[in-house]
């Protein structure tokens, strides 16, 4: 049995499906992500594993014991919610020292501890201040230290990163990845953001209208998409009927589904092996997306999208003929129909 | 800008409008002698000095006061933490009860009166206490603004579960976390739930009368023996709400809720 | 979940708290003979018969109408364009509001009514007039806080400020967009001020008397000669506020407001 | 003269400078983005632009003519909203309308410019709608509609995107610059997401606490950032002091500047031309981010970021030992080190 086990879960509300016969594990040390767009349920989800929401059938086990129907107090979870839920009463040290307090600890352990985690999240010097006089950024690592110093089982994170800019955002990922290794903290993350996931993630689990579509390493889900859902969320993957491709690559043979998915990276000037399908077509439009250049191809009439690095070149022209090379390999079947 | 002035104005108008009386009940308070002059015809300490040494003035003061701030202090600890539970754990019920705050607006004293000596008259219970039982009632809305207001900006709800996460009881998360941080929004209602108390009249009046003369009524009955000792009395109820209302908005600026950047 | 037990149960007490007096109003109304039994001896009519054949209490019914009614409406055509404006245009001003509309709160009536005959008593204009001007500064922390919500849920500023670089006039944008957005909020409200004035009883009775009865009077001079009269025209009362509820209820939830997604 | 042009424009509130001395031109047909972290002040010059705020000192002229002192509905400018302030008590086509409306345009010209404008937004069938019953893009697709169909001089973009999901963000972005392309209309867009300006402009006005700190082409801006502040706000690009690239580079001649930046994807495993200068180092961390591979390479104790395209191969190992090759002209002094 997995550190956290979920099994068969489902939940209602007035009427509505919001999970349906969900099923989840999650081993010790792991990070794995809830990744879905909104209204797909995975809040309801981290909330009915936190105990705040009771499931309607299904059973949750973490570390071997049944915990489905154990009050919230008593799980031993840790938890960021996305608005912090800072005690606006309390300092830093106050507001991290709370859990401590509430189970008992002695007052010298609480220091220690206290001061180890302030440590640990880089809030030296703000012990003092109050949760109002602190920027996003420092409430969010307030949050985390509250919920890692009880030394949870699991760690809960209910979409932290989202109220904050882009830069600060990415800063933090890497800070909480680091922490998150280095306590070896069984982690459930949800977002909405498939770049944060991939960035974080040991495991992802897409999800969508209250089921998982596909779960794996970011990895895996990133190069074999099972559904054109998935495809389209993960990436910007071109996805194809069977009858266009056949149409500009008439040789290839080809698994029996309707559709297939070929990542807009994979395009390359030069073929690497003998069976690389060689593709001919117009340019339509360029863009360039930072470290990316993105460029709209007509093969035919069908519009294909082909990302390069953005190097130092002259990009090239609207109107160019461009001829490229996709490995066999790179064209994914798309099987999932639904979702 | 040129817009300000339609709102400068009509609240100029508005301050003139209600502190005319108020200067005016000031300067007769003090007046000698005020009958076809523009302003008295001299100043005088003595309607006050008749009021402070009159002990009858003293009584009313203290059963006022005393009334208002014991039924305060009742609905407080009865109303706050079921307003809690309301907008923490059954936030559907938020509908009846505003139905029911809307209600408690709707029927004025007099009404009340009838009902309340219809049923409860005469079965032992003092009057003093029903009346007090219904000024509990009449501090619903004000008492329910406050708090619920208080728990919206302070997100309660959320507090309450990371509390609860944390390893807090119900009770636990209630005294340490919530009650701290509504404090000051509940000082500044119950501040208000005083004052109305203090002006209240009719229902007092009707139900319990002379047996509990209040300072509303030693005021009433003053207005038609002396008009110079009513504005004294008129004044020193000025003076008490001043001050308040001073607290109240020294009060409801100290808050923990999180500065909104402009 | 066991948790709602508290809030329902106190929910259920105030109910009782309130209903009981009501319940006993209506069956007083109804009695023939109601004193040493728990339900009265027997049904009848004939209470509410003879009031309703009084020309007096007809005529006092109109006046309380009449009074409530056009107050209400000049309170709302001033008050709530005013309010408009300090909230869209000098939002620094609603803390002065605010303290004003505390301070209305705190003065009750018969303090008020003291001022008011002071300053505008025997200069030609009829009290009735002065308490209009009175019942208009007393609905003003009503009227504001209704049209301060619904101007606020609705975005008002930026509202007109899209229709002003649409090329609209001031008054334009107020007619065409903030009007109709406010319309039944500001119906709440009107609603609330109504049966608040209706209700009222000091002022009108301190500074008027029986030159101009209101139902309020009516009844306070039917308390001590028929209890059972005085009870058909609280139930009369009843039943007009339970169709001014019912319409401020169905009224608050049409809303054109963005409903929020759970 | 600039079709839209502002001089030496300065806003205070309550004491504190929010714009100090700005200058800005736009040509006509342009899409101009004003990007900066939040509180640096963009917002502040569009309402002014706008007129809505009026600025102490400076002069607007758009068109030729002096708008400074001009009312805001009568400078012929469109806005679209943050919160996209739609009339709630208007359908899609009243909302639309209203501009129009308000400027005694003909009921039969106004039918016939309100359809050609839902049909070039998309919200077909969606005539009869209130806005509360219309998703947050389609929202935002009305509040463009609605400002675009008085044909103003100039349209202003307040973070029109900024409250929708990536996905739907980044459809609607491409819809924007289509139509503003169609329309040839002269448009200022604020932003403080980097990739959707650099997705989207023709030029980039970058600010920083209340001041123009760099404009050009967002390839421009991308390839030459002028000081560190740009370099790290505009992408990851990897700033290293001079001292630090002489460790490593003991051999390449540079300017007399503090700082240098080089961009993580203008690494590459083989050399291009003869001066290339050649990095050894060991890979201390490798993330997947879509279509990007990032390794974080440590050359001695400097630790290097570099970006690679997603391909199919086996990603490479922490610890594995790399050599890789950049150009000197990739190598970007910074000269501004103020801001």
């Amino acid at each position: 049995m997995s550190y956290v086990q979920i099994e068969h879960l489902s939940k209602s509300f007035h009427g509505q499906h919001v999970l349906q016969q969900l099923d989840l594990a999650i081993e010790k040390g792991e990070l794995v992500t809830l990744l879905g767009p909104s209204g797909c349920g995975k809040s309801t989800l981290l909330r009915i594993l936190s105990g705040l929401t009771a499931s309607d059938t299904g059973m949750i086990y973490i570390d071997g014991k049944n915990v489905t129907d154990v009050s919230p107090k008593n799980r031993q979870i840790g938890m960021v919610f996305q608005s912090y839920a800072l005690f606006p009463n309390l300092t830093v040290s106050q507001n991290i020292a709370f859990g401590l307090e509430m189970n008992k600890i002695s007052k010298t352990e609480i220091q220690l501890r206290v001061q180890e985690m302030i440590e640990l999240v880089g809030l030296v010097g703000k012990e003092q201040a109050y949760p109002r006089e602190l920027s996003g950024g420092q409430q969010q690592r307030v949050a985390l230290a509250r919920s890692l110093v009880t030394r949870p089982k699991v760690l809960l994170l209910d979409e932290p990163l989202s109220a904050l800019d882009a830069q600060i955002r990415k800063n933090l990922q890497k800070q909480l990845r680091m922490i998150q290794r280095e306590l070896n903290m069984t982690t459930v993350l949800v977002t909405h953001d498939q770049e944060e996931a991939m960035a974080v993630s040991d495991r992802i689990y897409i999800m969508n209208g209250g089921r998982i579509v596909q779960h794996g390493s970011p990895q895996e889900i990133y190069t074999q998409p099972r559904s054109e859902f998935v495809a389209r969320f993960i990436g910007n993957y071109n996805v194809l009927t069977a009858e266009q491709l056949k149409r500009i690559t008439p040789n290839l043979s080809l698994p029996a589904v309707e559709r297939f998915a070929i990542r807009p990276e994979t395009f390359r000037e030069q073929p690497l092996a003998g069976e690389d399908i060689c593709l001919t077509g117009n340019i339509a439009q360029v863009t360039m997306l930072g470290n990316i250049t993105r460029y709209e191809l007509n093969i035919g009439d069908i519009p294909v999208l082909v990302d390069t690095l953005h190097l130092s070149f002259e990009q090239e022209q609207i109107g160019t003929t461009k001829t490229l090379y996709v490995s066999p390999k790179d064209v994914i079947p798309l099987y999932d129909t639904i979702a | 800008m040129k817009r300000i002035s339609l709102p400068s104005l009509s609240f100029a108008l508005v301050m003139l409008y209600l502190f005319l009386p108020v200067a005016a009940t000031i300067l007769y308070s003090l007046a000698t002698e005020w009958n076809s002059t523009v302003l008295p015809e001299g100043l005088t300490g003595k309607w006050f000095a008749e009021l402070y040494a009159d002990p009858r003035f003293l009584q009313a003061f203290g059963r006022s006061f005393l009334l208002s701030f014991l039924t305060t202090v009742v609905a407080v600890v009865i109303i706050v933490p079921a307003v809690f539970s309301i907008i923490v754990y059954a936030p559907r019920m938020e509908r009846l009860v505003q139905i029911l705050v809307m209600l408690t607006y709707a029927v004025p004293g007099v009404i009340m009166a009838v009902g309340l000596i219809r049923t409860y008259s005469g079965n032992g219970i003092p009057m003093v206490i029903i009346t007090a039982g219904a000024y509990l009632v009449g501090l619903l809305p004000y008492l329910y603004q406050g708090t619920r207001n208080s728990l919206l900006a302070m997100q309660a709800r959320s507090l309450m579960e990371a509390a609860e996460l944390l390893g807090a009881s119900h009770w636990q998360a209630f005294v340490r976390i919530i009650v701290p941080n509504i404090m000051s929004g509940i000082f500044v209602s119950s501040l208000l739930s005083f004052s109305i108390l203090f002006g209240e009249f009719v229902l007092i009046n009707i139900l319990v009368g002379g047996r509990y003369e209040t300072l509303q009524m030693y005021l009433y009955a003053k207005l038609s023996s002396s008009g110079h000792v009513a504005s004294a009395i008129t004044v020193t109820y000025f003076v008490l709400m001043a001050i308040i209302t001073g607290l109240v908005v020294k009060f409801s600026r100290r808050s923990f809720t999180r500065k909104e950047v402009p």
